[in-house]
């Protein structure tokens, strides 16, 4: 019985997770806690109407949302909450976070095209944009972490920081991974597809309904997500003292997401070419020190 | 667990989320259909009608990037059965990818100087 | 169990060859794109039922961003991408087809003429599939993967060059 | 109350499901404010918090909030995106009871302070009770109706021709049959053309314009006047006006020259609504290059198709009721410009009688800025009675005014942060104003929010690049002279038509994408009947069809007609007041003000200043004089300076009230009054938040005869061009918000 309870209190921290996300978004628009909120706009989105836009791609705009919500939900069944508590344990985990989360980026894209509109269009390339610039400093800081444990498993990834998290281990594959996983979960700064100031929410500015009720429950597992795979694969996993091995990895996620939101609501939404150049211009350099830091590390 | 099990797994996943999104659309159906109205079906741009279809040749102004990244692209197939084994290797593992990586820095650095990392 | 296995491959093998028919029966750019994706998608699940979890997960990964990518320059060079004129994405018809049909019958004829050897009842697991490859790369097939290397980086500088030239020209 | 949101309900019976559904989300307002969320917040007391959110889009929205009166032009968009909102959906109007292609309001309020604290609940409830109901009927406003009509029909025409393409894919395959057979009327053509348009005066320039051209032509588009198209038709051509279709021809050019310095843009005013979407393509393969050719180039020399985008009215990061017109090429802005009196009115009868009304006319009409309406309409009275001729500030009025500064520039601070992404900034700027609208404002706490905003990461980084003045526009201008090359081809073809057909069959497709030719399609185009194209309409067109010729490419052709060429200039430009228009557009479109690489003369206000110019009104009163005041500026003449200045004038009035004490004291209500016989001038002006103000009227007899009000915005909203052109979407709208325009300061 025992791992089914497990199953359960983690399922329910997971959708707690999940709510929390969805305040603290709210937080970083309004400055304000609330929180019944979140519980009413879904609502809200439930009783309106489903608008769909004239000569929009049928086929993108069906399935779009089930891909965006679809490929986040994979992710985070293959995340560890604890050692016994893993849904799917891949052999290429770390391969697959990335490969899953590409096709946030991609369900952008076809939404974007779908709606048929110009400020959706513009977000959608934009959405692609963010993929180019982002991907290759987070496929190198994950080879990184993958070379310390030897292994692709997410579990042996955190086994493998038993002695120093890698935060510690490889700060600067912390920082290129903390700032890509906010451009992976498009929050402000980087939330290019969707800016609210210049394409009046872009991707997302002419759905209604169901399908925007998918996108917002879809990020907001998203931003739960990838603040889990900061906290796998850079804090430590599960391990902490004195709380249950689950417990801690919740609090850390939690953290990770505050502290995102946070980021978020005190910074300037970034241009997309400076994203790109950046990236490029130092965050891949960055990158590749960082694997020969911790290449020399491990030899020595 | 065995991998095939896994598979089928996160196939599983996949079809429940379908499912799910599914009986969403349902619920939301029940709650009536949508009145059939002029304008509504336009992309809201701001207050103004945007009759026309937005779908025209979009001047992609990072395609400079994207050629690069492409290139970029193929080093990922290499770098994560490297990074697995890197231990066992040794210094031969670091040396070997480090040339690798250095060619393709220099690539890098050649499209840097030809000012290819801006917007176009 | 090896007959899920089956039922799962033949699924997704048709599912690659509808996505593939897709890509030229829409004058949609980016949906043709985009179900050329889908296509490879299907390849790369092929890849994992049959257990090479890594090359599948690769593709996935590697095909998202790159069809992305063709995407955008269809999308670019293309007229009227959105397909709303009803272009006609084929021409020369009766020569695609015929190479078509060709190409089909000497693929179907290599499969079946060569001889595949026994179906491997054990192998490796992921990990350990993981492991070996990177063995493979570092010891065995380490000049091809230096070559690799320098192959991309000519392809990167030849890419740039061409698509740098002509803008920088423009711009003099 | 006793609508039943007839147009704002979902059509259905309420039952248990939908009533406890209708109740849940009713405690969920999402305001879409119109004209913006800035006019809405003059009239709070405090922040929304809890009680609802405003909408980036319509389709956000569940509550459309009308603040005050609107034009007849804002009030069809506003039925725009009331039609647009998904339902349930409540029309809530503050001020006006009736607006015409809107619907009745669901609530009425009066337009007073805080009146979203009755109309909220009233909203509430009605979306509580009639979320669904089976009066629901669809909206159809008039304007709208017609208009979506309009658009579709002109789509079906889009898809019922071949369009551009197969026209020339047509053109193409008439060629090798019918060429000889029409090359003598073509010739006849060309020479009338010719004839009609060759006069001394232009020899020489276009001569010199030749030159230049010959050397430059890549990536420019070429003219092309369609004799060859006429001519394999086997028309007569005789009946033609040359010299006025061309006139037309280089007006539209040149309006699109002036704006975009790109060689011809096609979506020139005239002919927009076609050609984006007239790449259709008639069955059949033909070169892709071929059916590029005629789309307008970026500045990296792709052929792309531009969209035209429009940002604003009602827009959350633009001044609410700001339009911004936009040709996108992708997400870069080729021409941008603010739409003209969106909410202009026209001054009332009763205000002509009685000009003793002026200034809460003009505080009213300028709600972004009343104080300082009201402040100048007074001095002008004052100035006029003549009491004190020429009247300055009085310290308190200066207090007033500089106490306006602040707000303003806080509530322009808030659209700012919007615009730029900062929630944080935003939320500051919308607390701060507040607090110091209700004069409880907290220097010292504004002081450190200033302070938190300047050491904002990124922000200056982002900022400096945004909403630069252009002055290097040397190149693009020579698309102008590149104009005068366009048929060189041509001229070639005059001289020698076995030549000429040697063009049309030899030519490679390489040379198709350097150049880019125009045909004057502005011929008698029921002619061209036999072409794929019969069903088209040319309605509205000027002239300019810009059908993808074939071209002629000029490193093909021998440049041997050299002379001909330049009579082909001639006839391009010559013998009509084209030429004029074009000399204007080199002027105008090249920019006086880039050439000197200044602002324009009449920009005033913090945007001047942050370009380093000292110009302030302020300079020149007494009050300000006397504390020793000193104008802030600053030197980027870019997003950036233009935030930091208006940052360092708010802590600069802050200071300048506090010197002043406690004696700010109330508005001087001094009365004036105007002799009803006998006539003069009032002349006043002011430095307003965005720049100097300045109003001169002349009354006669008691009553107002003319006014004139030059308000610095209109200058801002020249410049838009020039600081978002060639920019990216972000960076332009990021620039066009920095210039903090008061679209309620541009008039017709």
């Amino acid at each position: 019985m025992t791992p089914f309870l497990n199953g359960f209190i983690i399922t329910l921290l997971f959708l707690s997770g999940v709510y929390a996300a969805a305040v603290m978004e709210r937080w970083s628009v309004t400055g304000h806690v609330n929180w019944g909120g979140p519980v009413r706009s879904f609502l809200l989105l439930f009783a309106r109407e489903e608008i769909k836009t004239r000569k929009h791609d049928k086929v993108f705009f069906e399935t779009a949302p089930i891909l965006f919500i679809g490929v986040i939900l994979l992710t985070i069944s293959i995340l560890p909450f604890a050692p016994g508590s893993v849904i799917i344990d891949l052999g290429t985990g770390a391969l697959f976070i990335n490969a899953a989360l590409v096709y946030v980026m991609v369900a952008l894209l076809m939404m974007g095209w779908a709606i048929n509109g110009v400020y959706a269009m513009i977000g959608g390339w934009r959405a692609i944009a963010q993929l180019i610039a982002y991907s290759m400093p987070v496929v190198m800081v994950l080879t990184a972490t993958v070379m310390r444990a030897e292994s692709m498993f997410l579990t042996d990834i955190v086994e493998s920081q038993k002695g120093l998290w890698n935060i510690l281990y490889q700060p600067v594959g912390f920082i290129l991974f903390y700032i890509s996983a906010l451009a992976i979960a498009f929050l402000p700064p980087f939330d290019l597809p969707t800016a609210g100031g210049e394409l009046a929410g872009g991707v997302w500015a002419d759905l209604t309904g169901a399908r925007k009720l998918l996108f917002r429950l879809g990020r907001l597992t998203l931003v739960f997500t990838v603040s889990a795979a900061v906290v796998v694969l850079y804090l430590g996993g599960w391990m902490g003292p004195w709380l249950p091995d689950f417990v801690w990895t919740f609090l850390k996620t939690l953290l990770v997401a505050a502290s995102f939101f946070a980021v978020g609501r005190f910074m300037p939404r970034i241009r997309h070419d400076h994203l790109l150049e950046y990236n490029w211009k130092y965050g891949v350099p960055l990158a590749l020190y960082n694997i020969f830091q911790v290449g020399v590390v491990l030899l020595l | 667990m065995a991998p095939l099990t896994q598979y089928l797994l996160l196939l599983g996943m996949g079809i429940t989320t379908a499912g799910l999104v599914w009986m969403l659309y349902l619920i939301k159906q029940s709650l009536g259909q949508t009145l059939d109205e002029p304008g509504k079906d336009i992309p809201a741009e701001s207050g103004n009608l945007a009759p026309k279809p937005a779908w025209l040749r979009y001047h992609v102004h990072y395609y400079g990037y994207a050629l690069l990244f492409l290139a970029f692209d193929m080093e990922m197939a290499y770098m994560y059965p490297w990074a697995v084994v890197y231990r066992e290797v040794g210094i031969l593992a670091l040396l070997d990818m480090g040339v690798f990586l250095m060619i393709l820095f220099l690539g890098l650095i050649y499209t840097w100087t030809q000012l290819g990392l801006k917007r176009q | 169990m090896i007959s899920v296995q089956l039922i799962l491959l033949i699924i997704f093998g048709l599912a690659a060859i509808w996505f593939g028919w897709r890509v030229f029966m829409t004058s949609s750019m980016v949906r043709s794109a985009l179900s050329l994706l889908g296509s490879m998608v299907a390849i790369g699940i092929l890849f994992i039922i049959m257990e090479a979890e890594f090359l599948g997960v690769l593709q996935i990964m590697m095909m998202g961003t790159e069809m992305s990518i063709m995407a955008i320059f269809m999308m670019m060079y293309m007229m009227d991408p959105g397909g709303l004129g009803q272009m006609d994405m084929y021409h020369q018809k009766n020569i695609s087809i015929a190479a078509g049909v060709i190409v089909t019958v000497l693929i179907v004829g290599a499969a079946f003429a060569t001889d595949w050897g026994t179906i491997a009842t054990q192998f490796p697991g992921p990990h350990e599939q993981n492991r070996l490859l990177g063995m493979e790369i570092l010891k065995r097939s380490m000049m091809i993967f230096e070559t690799a290397g320098v192959t991309i980086l000519t392809g990167m500088i030849a890419s740039i060059a061409v698509a740098l030239s002509i803008k920088n020209s423009v711009e003099k | 109350m006793e609508t039943t949101m007839r147009y704002g309900a979902r059509k259905g019976t309420m039952n248990f499901w939908r009533r406890w559904l209708a109740k849940a989300a009713s405690q969920e307002l999402v305001i879409f404010p119109v004209p913006g969320a800035d006019l809405l917040r003059m009239y709070q007391s405090e922040p929304l918090h809890r009680e609802a959110q405003l909408a980036d889009s319509p389709k956000e929205a569940n509550v459309l909030l009308v603040v005050g009166d609107l034009s007849a032009e804002l009030t069809e968009r506003a039925a725009t995106v009331y039609a647009q909102m998904p339902r349930p959906r409540v029309l809530v109007m503050a001020g006006p009871e009736y607006l015409d292609p809107l619907p009745h309001p669901d609530v009425h309020v009066a337009l007073e302070k805080d009146f979203l604290d009755t109309a909220m609940p009233a909203a509430r409830e009605c979306l509580r009770r009639y979320s669904w109901t089976e009066e629901a009927e669809p909206y159809r406003p008039e304007p709208l109706v017609s208009k979506i009509e309009e658009a579709g029909q002109q789509q079906g025409h889009m898809h019922g021709h071949g369009g551009h393409g197969s026209h020339d894919h047509g053109h193409e395959g008439h060629k090798d049959s019918e060429h000889t057979g029409d090359e003598h009327r073509h010739e006849e053509h060309n020479h009338s053309g010719l004839q009609h348009d060759e006069t001394d005066k232009h020899k020489h320039d276009h001569q010199a314009h030749q030159h230049d051209s010959h050397s430059e032509h890549e990536g420019h588009r070429h003219h092309d006047h369609g004799e060859h198209d006429h001519g394999h038709e086997g028309h007569q051509h005789k009946g033609h006006n040359h010299g006025e279709e061309h006139q037309e021809d280089d007006h539209s050019q040149h309006e699109e020259h002036g704006h975009s310095h790109e060689g011809h843009d096609h979506g020139g005013p005239q002919h927009g609504d076609h050609e984006h979407d007239g790449h259709d393509h008639g069955p059949g393969f033909m070169s892709m290059i071929a059916m590029t050719k005629d789309l307008p180039r970026s500045p990296d020399g792709l052929p792309m198709e531009w969209s035209d985008v429009q940002f604003g009215p009602f827009h959350p990061g633009l001044p609410g009721g700001l339009r911004l017109s936009m040709k996108l090429d992708g997400d870069t802005v080729v021409k941008a410009e603010a739409s003209q009196g969106l909410l202009g009115h026209n001054l009332p009868a009763s205000v002509l009688n009685d000009p003793a009304s002026l200034p809460e006319y003009l505080a009213a009409a300028h709600p972004m800025a009343p104080v300082t309406y009201r402040l100048l309409a007074q001095k002008a009275l004052v100035n006029f009675s003549g009491k004190t001729p020429n009247s300055t500030l009085t310290l308190s009025e200066a207090v007033l005014l500089e106490k306006e500064r602040i707000t303003s520039h806080l509530n322009w601070l808030a659209v700012f942060g919007t615009a730029l992404g900062s929630q944080w900034m935003r939320d500051q700027a919308v607390k701060h104003y507040h607090r110091f609208q209700d004069e409880a404002g907290d220097a010292s706490r504004l002081s450190e929010f200033i302070g938190r905003i300047k050491k904002m990461p990124y922000l200056k980084l982002k900022l400096s690049t945004a909403g630069k003045h252009r002055v290097e526009m040397e190149d693009h201008n020579q698309g102008h002279e590149h104009e005068a090359h366009d048929h060189s081809g041509h001229g070639h073809n005059h001289g020698d038509h076995a030549g000429d057909e040697h063009h049309h069959a030899g030519h490679s497709h390489e040379e198709h994408k350097e150049h880019e030719h125009h045909e004057h399609g502005g011929y008698d185009h029921s002619k061209h009947s036999g072409h794929d194209h019969s069903d088209h309409e040319y309605s509205g067109h000027g002239g300019n069809e810009g059908h993808g010729h074939e071209d002629h490419s000029h490193q093909q052709g021998s440049h041997s007609g050299h002379e001909e060429h330049d009579e082909h200039h001639h006839h391009e430009h010559g013998g009509h007041a084209g030429h004029e228009g074009h000399d204007h557009c080199h002027g105008s479109g090249g920019g006086k003000d880039q050439d000197s690489g200044q602002l324009p003369e009449d920009m005033t206000g913090p945007a001047a200043r942050a370009a380093g110019i000292e110009k302030d009104h302020r300079l020149e009163e007494p009050v300000y004089q006397q504390a020793g005041w000193t104008p802030v500026t600053a030197a980027g003449n870019n997003a950036w300076s233009r935030l930091m200045v208006r940052l360092d004038e708010m802590e600069q009035s802050l200071r300048f009230i506090a010197r002043a004490g406690n004696d700010s004291g109330g508005a001087s209500s001094q009365k004036i009054d105007i002799p009803s016989t006998g006539m003069g001038n009032g002349i006043a002006h002011i430095e307003s938040p965005r720049g100097t103000v300045s109003l001169k009227f002349h009354i006669h007899e008691g009553k107002l005869a003319h006014m004139q009000l030059n308000t610095p915005s209109e200058a801002l909203a020249g410049i838009i061009q020039h600081v978002t052109e060639q920019h990216e979407l972000a960076d332009a709208l990021t620039a066009a918000a920095s210039l903090d325009i008061s679209p309620w300061e541009i008039h017709h």
